[in-house]
């Protein structure tokens, strides 16, 4: 154990799968001399050199491109792209090419790409620098979208996701990086399942990225009141972990779901479709969700704040499903 | 037009055999679409052959390939059998991509085919990528990839010369210049109808070349290669051609002038290197038709190899979205 | 009335929106000479001019941000993407120029830009043609989405998409270009509201675009069997006509949405999402959905047709909600 | 440096004047967001103040302008009130986009500045459409983009600049090279470094500027803006510059060598263009200090009104997605 940010933790992940594999390298917009606009690479450059530690020019959609060929190539590259905002410039290439290869070909080609990426609101970068897109992601069949939320889980799931054949996409919150607290280091961290982060009875709240520690939050003060809520932390978001959600909901009989992203077309609306129409009977109440207000997010603080799901909203939110 | 062809008899048969593979393949896939058994987008590479058969004989067989929606030239030069080709135009599991393709996805990793790709621009980074690969992994195998003109004026494409040449990688951009995309010519598209300079703008070292005369296409491929064996990074190279028929079977012919087709149907490349290859005494008639003959043989084998096909049984239809199996 | 094909009446009001006001104009790659890649705007060229019907160079990206500039210089465009396949490659200038320009600067700027897309699978042409991404770009505030699926709403969308200050994207399916039948050149077409184009009791069917006519054909099955289907066709995925979609399953009290995305994050989610977060206790059965398998979709007839949402698989989903 | 300062005494120190302005409210816009009064990521333009002055000062007053992220100064001179930026910045609702877009995303309708973007590249093909409509609508005003070297390597750069090229759009291309985007120098992103001659292969008439010399980059702009009112279609100019400070206000400054920093410091735009109109006896001391008290007042009275700002009411946060109201 030792006490590092989320930062040092995604850092101490790259290291690991740098030295562990010499087919990792490392690609993006600064993340060499720079260390990254996130200050995650930092020092790898030095440790690595400019082989395995590659600055690119500002061009998204051809260093993401230029990374699946790498991985067809027989590479295992990390590509970072700055923000989630910018990495809609690399959409073509990702929907396009990255998820559909395997299975248009036949299953001749695999893409063991891993794409980092900052996603999300909450440092007043306006509506430019603000979307949380990891759960529109989700919706591309061939990708895998991971998001940690925790520092094991920011250390941990780059190594299986390097491992993985196919396309990753792992969305760090912006808002985490200075998140510190004690890291396990010998966590086992798969890329595959949901996880309980908190135990409870009577409601589940969902979460995953840059909503859990709101959630989390959220139980604590629910618990204040009496209310016993399970946070369920989704961790993959494609393909959902399913049977997670399930046997938390038919537990607690009551779901609301705490999601960054804009509400129409939500992944928060995924899972509540799920949940109905399989558990519809067994439910309480009607489920619900609590996500970022359909609003380009503003610079002014309050308008931020405003914007986004805050814990009151979460709690409010949750003493309504139980009345 | 190269004022003689230098290569032994057989190479220089080679190369006219292979141009009327492609050409009879793809006279017959038309024929084949008309009767619907070969349906979606088809892409017609007839007037174009010279490049592929030039450009796919000068590079290694290991070499790296991505091409476009207009690679059943490029795919059989590669290796992929003919057979599979068609047999995916069919949609059937004998198919080079189990039929989930079609003509414009045609894919082989045994061969280093990496598609077939029907997104204009899409073969340029791809190819830098697997460059880029190839560089790390310290292997000497060279990268090609091939688009249009009208690729040009994409992003993509402005990004990935940059990156190869920043980078010095291996890769050899193959533009086939056929004048237009679609309906809109060269003129009409780009302020800067000089590609090459546009290119070498961008410090790719760049060279036009006449993409009717086969002859003149394999030694400008094999000289870049050469250059880029030597470790100079990139070459492009801009091949002059022009599409025979219309831009794909689904469309229409609206904006080409048929004065210009006939011109530059006089300049096919088939007649003209097979008068060559005759006057230089290199085949006779007995052996033009023999390699007609051949051609056309192949191609009836394929078809009647897809004719048999199979189709991917429906319950396997979700294999491959992922490595891992994953029930939805 | 006059019998037209689907292609034709969008020329009809892509004409009538060119003759009424002089700052409309067209542009798109091959909109010109060729008359567009679906031969809608064919005849234009010639009546018009080159000032207004606009060819562009393959550059998807450069030539929506331009459009939106346009937009914002006084002009009314209609900027024609070939598919929404290639859209992506435009999705930056869409979600962080046009659909947030009006808020973040304070209410200041319009962008009365309407793109025109083709959408859909059904003709055999692949993993990277046959895209439906009109129900996932619903996703993002600031735009509007519209999907026209009778010949009214081919001509009639248009006019009033012009007339609104905001960004509209329209989403034709390309299934749907050969559909003939009678156009009522007087029906007033607004782009607001979702329209019920049948009339039933038993169970609603929520349809738009290329799953309308297979939600109507079903309806016919199921009449048969003397189950009476009201079909709702949703035409506005952005902002949805709540409303409608409710007072429908009230009436029903049973749901089935048809939609030709992909089913994790589909817009079907979103409409179950709405429904059962306020009507839950009203509803009979758990709300269903019929979308598209997650699979990239493949050429072969056959796969491509299992891939997608069909009459008999709506049929046996309907029957379903009522056993 | 040019020879002498050909203008007028007046013009000439308000170009002076300009500058300090600048300066003067990104030094205090730093200090404020050490205090965490400004937030968010906070761009400064310390050591390219010529530019914004010697462009902006060249075009009519309903010219439209298309900015970037580091646009404070752009906004300034195209004549946003200096009091509405730093409200701006402090998310006031008399802040010239009303709070909502902070420093990155100043916007004035008014005075047909059109942002403030934070997408590198997003600018040019904006400015694209813009010319587009002023040329369809029969106008006559001009429209010109700012953006960095490092934007060029950006897909959409290409794109644009072929599209205003083909179109004849008179688009003013500003680029200001400061050599460095982000932490990447120019020559670790582009293969090209000659940023004219890049240009220049798209058939856009391109001229490399002293950015640190205010008359240089006036008289440049106006001729290229005399060659684009006939009609010429679009121009490029690359200004020379160097940022002063770090990247932004958030970032640290790990690329950059001290020494390269201090030695074009030395050339800064404000003091050599000071000394040389005291040189040339249009200024003498206390005229400079007039000015630089006039810059400074300006600058206080700005900070005054947004310390007296207010908030946007949250009920308000809904308004302007859409033009009419629409209730989530
Ligand atoms: C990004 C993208 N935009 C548009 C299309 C539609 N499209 C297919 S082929 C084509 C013309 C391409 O012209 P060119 O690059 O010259 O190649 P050619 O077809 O002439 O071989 C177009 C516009 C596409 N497939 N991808
Ligand atoms: C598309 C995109 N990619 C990355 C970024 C992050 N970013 C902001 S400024 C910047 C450097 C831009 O350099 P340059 O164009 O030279 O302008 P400068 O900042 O030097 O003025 C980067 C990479 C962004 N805002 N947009
Ligand atoms: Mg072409
Ligand atoms: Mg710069």
């Amino acid at each position: 154990m030792s006490r590092v940010s989320y930062r040092e933790a995604l850092r101490q992940g790259l290291r690991e799968a740098l030295c562990r594999d010499p087919q990792v390298f490392l690609m993006g917009e600064d993340v060499g001399r720079y260390g990254g606009i996130h200050a995650v690479s930092r020092g790898l450059l030095e440790e690595f050199g400019e082989r395995r530690i590659r600055d690119t020019p500002l061009s998204e959609l051809s260093f993401v491109a230029a990374g699946i060929g790498a991985a067809l190539g027989g590479m295992r590259p990390i590509v970072e792209v700055m923000t989630a905002n910018f990495s809609l410039l690399a959409l073509d290439p990702l929907m396009n090419t990255a998820a559909t290869l395997r299975h248009m070909s036949g299953g001749q080609f695999s893409v063991p790409l891993v794409l980092r990426i900052a996603t999300g609101a909450g440092r007043q970068l306006a509506a430019q620098h603000s979307h949380s897109l990891e759960g529109w992601y989700a919706h591309i069949p061939g990708l895998k979208i991971l998001v940690p939320a925790t520092l094991e889980d920011a250390r941990g799931m780059l190594w299986p996701a390097l491992q993985d054949p196919d396309p990753v996409l792992i969305f760090e919150h912006g808002a985490l990086y200075d998140l510190e607290g004690e890291l396990d280091e010998r966590a086992v961290v798969d890329i595959h399942s949901a996880r309980v982060r908190r135990v409870g009875s009577d409601l589940t709240l969902v979460a995953y990225g840059g909503t859990l520690g709101k959630a989390l939050a959220a139980a604590e003060r629910l618990a204040g009141e009496g209310i016993s809520a399970e946070v369920l932390d989704l961790r993959v978001l494609h393909p959902l972990d399913d049977a997670a959600i399930m046997a938390s909901v038919c537990k607690t009989r009551r779901l609301l779901v705490v999601d960054e992203g804009w509400r129409s077309g939500s992944l928060a609306a995924e899972i509540i479709a799920r949940v109905v129409e399989r558990d519809f009977h067994e439910l309480h109440a009607p489920p619900a969700r609590v996500c970022s207000l359909e609003v380009p997010i503003p610079y002014a603080r309050h308008l931020e704040e405003a914007a986004l799901p805050q814990v009151p909203g979460i709690v409010a939110a949750a003493r309504g499903l139980l009345s | 037009m190269s004022l003689s062809v230098p290569y032994p008899a057989e190479f220089a048969r080679q190369l006219l055999l292979d141009m009327l593979r492609i050409r009879y393949l793809e006279e017959r896939a038309a024929e084949l679409y008309g009767e619907g058994k070969i349906r979606g987008f088809l892409h017609l590479y007839i007037g174009q052959e010279a490049i592929a058969v030039g450009v796919l004989h000068a590079l290694a067989s290991d070499d790296a390939v991505v091409a476009t929606y207009r690679e059943h030239g490029h795919a059989l030069l590669k290796g992929v059998p003919m057979r599979a080709i068609v047999a995916e135009m069919y949609g059937c599991r004998e198919g080079c991509s189990r039929g989930r393709g079609g003509s414009m996805h045609l894919f082989d990793a045994k061969t280093r085919f990496f598609g077939g790709n029907a997104i204009v621009g899409g073969s340029l980074p791809l190819a830098v990528g697997l460059a880029l690969a190839e560089r790390m992994r310290d292997g000497k195998r060279l990268t090609a990839c091939f688009f249009g003109e009208g690729a040009l004026a994409e992003g993509a494409a402005a990004e990935s010369l940059n990156l190869a040449a920043l980078w010095r990688l291996p890769v050899l951009f193959c533009c086939e210049n056929n004048l237009y995309a679609m309906g809109t010519s060269l003129a009409r598209s780009q302020a800067q109808t000089d590609l090459c300079a546009k290119v070498h703008a961008f410090k790719v070292p760049a060279r036009s070349v006449d993409g009717m005369d086969v002859v003149a296409v394999h030694e400008a491929t094999r000289a870049a290669l050469g250059q880029m064996q030597a470790g100079c990074g990139p070459c492009f190279l801009e091949f002059r051609t022009y599409r025979f028929r219309a831009r794909s079977m689904a469309d229409p012919e609206p904006c080409r002038d048929k004065a210009e087709v006939e011109a530059w149907k006089k300049r096919g490349p088939i007649h003209t290197y097979g008068a060559q290859l005759e006057a230089q005494g290199l085949l006779d008639e007995a052996g033009r038709r023999a390699l007609e003959a051949e051609a056309a043989a192949e191609v009836e084998a394929a078809v009647a190899f897809a004719e048999a096909g199979s189709l991917e049984p429906v319950e396997d239809l979700l294999r491959d979205v992922y490595a891992s199996d994953w029930t939805q």
